[in-house]
């Protein structure tokens, strides 16, 4: 495999974040969500709650290309962004219990998780209407001559709304460094893309904007790795940005509120996809490339369950919000 | 008369008047396959194709500008906005288009449109899913603005509004789906628009509230009717615009005393309206100002202690019907 | 030249309307205009007045392919559009004097012609905001399963904004007949296309809806009305939609208010262009052709002249409307 | 102290702040290369270049989101809509983002957001371009709302616009480009945001007003000292939202009497807020209910002589001042 060698290699030479690093970020995501279910279903978390299980490779692979000061915007199926861009489980636990220790102090819930200090820009709630905001972040790393960049996650379902076409030409018209990456999953709720899109193969959007346009498989680390690392370069160095497609899939339905194989699609299809399941391919991989070996990942897997165990913890520890907040931050103080 | 849903009965109305007449689809995201987020529109794509009840892709201007540009020619939609929330990437087509064309061509081209879906506080959906959305289309010359309290008001006002030659938006509420009522089977029962509907009679106070925030006030009437012997008369405009002023104006003028709830932020909100025109129209009636209880003027948070806070609680409305009344 | 025999040929088959009738068209709209900005400088026309002189070969050409049930809609920059429609000149004349024989009684002015009896929808000031509705006519008319077609007609303006996007996908996704022509005329009030789209060729963006995309010489009548002819007939037949690029320019400024060399562009750029003239050198042509003589122009010519006298007679002899007018036509009376 | 004009007070006002602070910048349709459509920022490209003078394509919802997105990271963008009705198209990034954002991350990310630009009716520009469109705004927590009426209130409050770390909507009048008055040229110059100004002292009633009314209803109060010895007292709220309710009522407790004039259309205005407001905290100093003058409600007409019916004429100002000072 073409992946060993090189990639073995770079994470050898300290360029890269280590393999294992990727298959544990990926592990603690899918726990994570997990145990966010159970909670959900003990009426602990409330309101909406989307799972990014089965699509974690998309942002672990991505995100892992990025320094620390690069950005990262997101919509409302966020957990596993937020967690590949460092932001402290605990605090999303806390955040999902709409605690006050939560990462948007229990304000904002599970589609609006927001952290400054791992420039985490959201968790937004309304389809197709941030990519305009990734691409005034560009706009600002330009006007301030930084060489920084900005991932924009978003999912099919956005590209047939306007706000989107008028963010992806303004990104390409001014040459920002932001790198739109689309998880195109095949569905949007109930709705099939090729119910939604006249051009189903959404990489080509790019031609529009005469940018490059790329499509990658999105159940794969490494292929998302490779293809944003691109995409990244391209962006910090030439200011050029790009439109990728990762192909992947939601193994839960859209939301708690969805049955994960619902009317919309087959069990045989969300059966077939799970095949591809990032994470269990990737560990064979690493377990057959001799990267990791059974006990390695015995001990990975366990500490991934603590950190998510420690988080709910922590989640139920974390009293309440004030009352006080309520009319709090509507308003930023003067100074 | 069926004991129904408010789901059920907005659901029957569709039927209904898509049996009656051919002129009227259906259009929104997941309203189709999927059965409707809310399952409002469930079973109609079975029983009336794909022809009459069309899924779109994510594209709130979109579809409703489709929607708009069908109406100019003739036909009937319904436009499913799946939240209102959604409404605001749709309002240049709903306020430039909507509601200007008719009046732009000279009365050429009348627009028999309706926008529907729920509006309104849900449960714990936080700032940008959970917003009282009327406030952007009551102030528009050219639209009306429905907003349904009961199972019964759901059904005969979006048969009236389907039948209307002019722009409404109907905004439903989230939370009420679930309630049953009353509602008679009669496929020619409607409920005009612009009627106001004395709820609950009473003598001393009158309270307007609407949608959610009637049941609040419903508990707080007879809460205080139990504690104080108040008799609190409840209407309900079930229109906001056009705004059925006289049936307001007629219990104010009974009881001497008026306190408007809504479960939007306060500041200029539809009670501010519904203060005024009760202070214009019934001055020398009124014992007290009208006390308007709302929403705090802040995004809806997240967590549920906060949310709770944020929406009128049963107590604040007491309170307030104690204050016009001039109660310790 | 190719446009002689085929063009007079068909002409002469009675396909289609005679050459000379375009001309006249044409002629009629930019003597129309020219009074218009008269009239406007003496303060009998109010607000904004947009004209469409040096443009009149994309109406004319276009509409010149349509049935008379079939439907146009247009922006603010629409007499052209409207008059080539059928629409009555001195009914359009009245609206821009604001008077009640006005086509939308007066209330509409310039930005808002409407004709119900010519299928003239508008007269819409929204820049994108159209298209929309443009696409909701098509939906209808497959709706009712009829052979009708809409030209949606919109600048180059349009394109950067996310409404028209939506419009395109949904007409290419649910195939309606309508045909969407894009006056590319370089500028949207002084932004030239290069600073407003990262993609300048307008017609590609077909591609990211995999539907027909075509330009053509909009200075060229013929060549507009062979390329529309093409695009309506897949449109009716196949209900298939189009994207059009009509490249030509505006020779005034982008309103009344706006020079016409101004400081955007140069007036050399503007001389140059003026020698495309659509209505010189199709009069050129079809004197060169034979198709019509000096005599034949002058008595064409002075029909227009006195169209546009009449249309003038009859706008000062419109009253001003009612008062009461205020306040009718806000609802429909339900009936 | 320079007499200009309302427009170049508001040039000024960006070029002062746009010297002071690097992280201003402007970004809208034909702001640079054009001068602007209404020449508000004219010279201000040649002064500072491409990089802090964005000339942007035809796109209100993507500009209006790359000024958001800036000010997450620490700019402070003036966001130009041409005219305040293609705000419409850029709600949704106005209210369901730059409004909320600072909430729902719990304070996190403020953002020092100006969007400004001309609203208001202006000369037979029909009904999509003649909008009074502070309502869309107002009642929207986590926006400021600012409508200057002055020069000098332009350059001052557009000033504390540009300092303010909140989204400020600030909605100027065509029409009043052109006025002149005396405005101070010392940088250090502001209006704080929230502070009412009474424009004209009086003793028997109080008239709030604000942007071109506030011009009418001078006029009708110089008219009325003559003909009646009536003495007019002209509030000017200025921002729109926070309201500063205490400047007006102090007046009202004065005066006795109230009569609130806004160019929009009447229901559910502005002036409906207002008045709600002047009722409760001075209902018992009222002598007469507060009187609403108010446009009509319908969308705007092309035709001179409608138009002019559209707004609020300097008689009916002066009629409903007669009729809360029951002169006869
Ligand atoms: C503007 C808007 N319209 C509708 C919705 C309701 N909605 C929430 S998620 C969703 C589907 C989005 O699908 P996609 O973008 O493919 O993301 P995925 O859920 O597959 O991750 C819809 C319609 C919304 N949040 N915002
Ligand atoms: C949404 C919106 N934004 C801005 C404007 C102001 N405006 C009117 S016309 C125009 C330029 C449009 O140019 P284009 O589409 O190329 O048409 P042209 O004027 O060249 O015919 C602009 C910016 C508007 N009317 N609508
Ligand atoms: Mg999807
Ligand atoms: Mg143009």
């Amino acid at each position: 495999m073409a992946g060993k060698s090189k990639a073995a290699a770079r994470e050898a030479s300290g360029e890269e974040k280590p393999l294992r690093h990727l298959l544990q970020q990926m592990l603690l995501i899918r726990r994570f969500e997990e145990k966010a279910a159970e909670m959900y279903a003990l009426g602990k978390i409330g309101g909406f709650l989307h799972l990014y299980i089965g699509q974690e490779a998309v942002a672990v692979g991505a995100i892992s290309t990025l320094r620390d000061d690069d950005y990262v915007i997101a919509g409302y199926r966020e957990h596993g962004h937020a967690l590949a861009k460092g932001v402290e489980p605990r605090r999303v636990m806390a955040e999902l219990f709409g605690r006050r220790d939560g990462v948007s102090k229990g304000k904002g819930g599970s589609m609006h998780l927001f952290d400054k200090a791992h420039r985490f820009l959201g968790g937004h709630a309304i389809v197709g209407g941030y990519p305009p905001i990734a691409a005034g972040v560009g706009f600002a790393i330009k006007y301030r001559e930084e060489d920084r960049v900005i991932l924009c996650f978003f999912g099919d379902g956005s590209v047939p709304q306007g706000e989107f076409h008028e963010a992806l030409n303004l990104s390409a018209l001014w040459k920002l460094p932001v790198v739109w990456i689309c998880e195109n999953n095949r569905y949007a709720m109930g709705t099939a893309v090729e119910r939604a899109l006249a051009q189903t193969e959404i990489a080509r959007h790019a031609e529009s904007y005469r940018i490059p346009g790329e499509a990658c498989d999105g159940m794969d680390v490494l292929a998302v790795r490779e293809a944003v690392a691109r995409a990244v370069e391209r962006a910090r160095c030439e200011k050029t940005p790009t439109l990728l497609e990762a192909r992947t899939y939601r193994f839960r339905g859209h939301s708690m509120r969805d049955p994960s194989a619902a009317i919309y699609r087959t069990k045989a299809e969300v059966e077939e996809e799970k095949k591809r399941d990032p994470i269990a391919v990737f560990r064979e991989r690493l377990l057959r490339e001799e990267v990791l070996d059974e006990a390695e990942w015995k001990l990975l897997a366990e500490e991934v369950e603590q950190t998510v165990a420690e988080a709910v913890e922590f989640a139920e520890a974390s009293p309440e919000p004030p009352a006080e907040w309520l009319l709090q931050n509507v308003y930023h103080e003067e100074g | 008369m069926a004991v129904i849903t408010y789901r059920e009965a907005l659901n029957h109305a569709l039927r209904e008047e898509m049996e009656r007449d051919e002129r009227v689809f259906l259009i929104g995201e997941e309203i189709g396959v999927y059965g409707g987020a809310y399952k409002v529109t469930q079973g109609l794509l079975e029983k009336f194709g794909e022809r009459r009840v069309v899924d779109t892709p994510i594209c709130e201007s979109g579809f409703t500008g489709v929607g708009i540009g069908a109406a100019m020619v003739g036909l009937r939609p319904v436009v499913e906005m799946m939240t209102f929330n959604f409404a605001i990437l749709a309002l240049d087509q709903i306020v430039n288009h909507a509601a200007k064309i008719h009046y732009m061509s000279g009365g050429q081209f009348p627009i028999p449109l309706v926008v529907r879906g729920p509006g309104g506080p849900a449960h714990q959906l936080a700032a940008q899913h959970s917003q009282s959305m009327e406030s952007y289309f009551y102030h528009v010359p050219g639209l009306k603005v429905v907003r349904p309290t009961s199972p019964r008001d759901a059904k005969g006002l979006l048969k009236s509004a389907i039948r209307d030659d002019n722009p409404v938006i109907f905004i439903e509420s989230e939370t009420l789906y679930g309630i049953k009522g009353e509602v008679p089977d009669d496929p020619d029962f409607t409920i005009p628009l612009g009627q106001a509907e004395v709820k609950r009679e009473g003598r001393d106070v009158t309270v307007i509230a609407y949608a959610g925030m009637y049941y609040r006030v419903l508990e707080a009437a007879e809460e205080l009717e139990k504690s104080d012997g108040l008799s609190v008369e409840i209407v309900d405009p079930r229109t906001l615009r056009p705004m059925d002023k006289e049936t307001i104006l007629a219990s104010v003028r009974k009881t001497h005393r008026a306190v408007v709830a809504e479960s939007g932020a306060g500041f200029a909100g539809m009670g501010s309206e519904i203060a005024s025109f009760i202070t214009e129209g019934a001055f020398d009636d009124l014992d007290a100002p009208v006390e308007r209880v709302t929403g705090a003027n802040a995004p809806m948070p997240y967590a549920r202690n906060l949310e709770r806070l944020k929406t009128p609680s049963k107590e604040r409305i007491i309170e307030a019907l104690r204050k016009v009344c001039y109660l310790g």
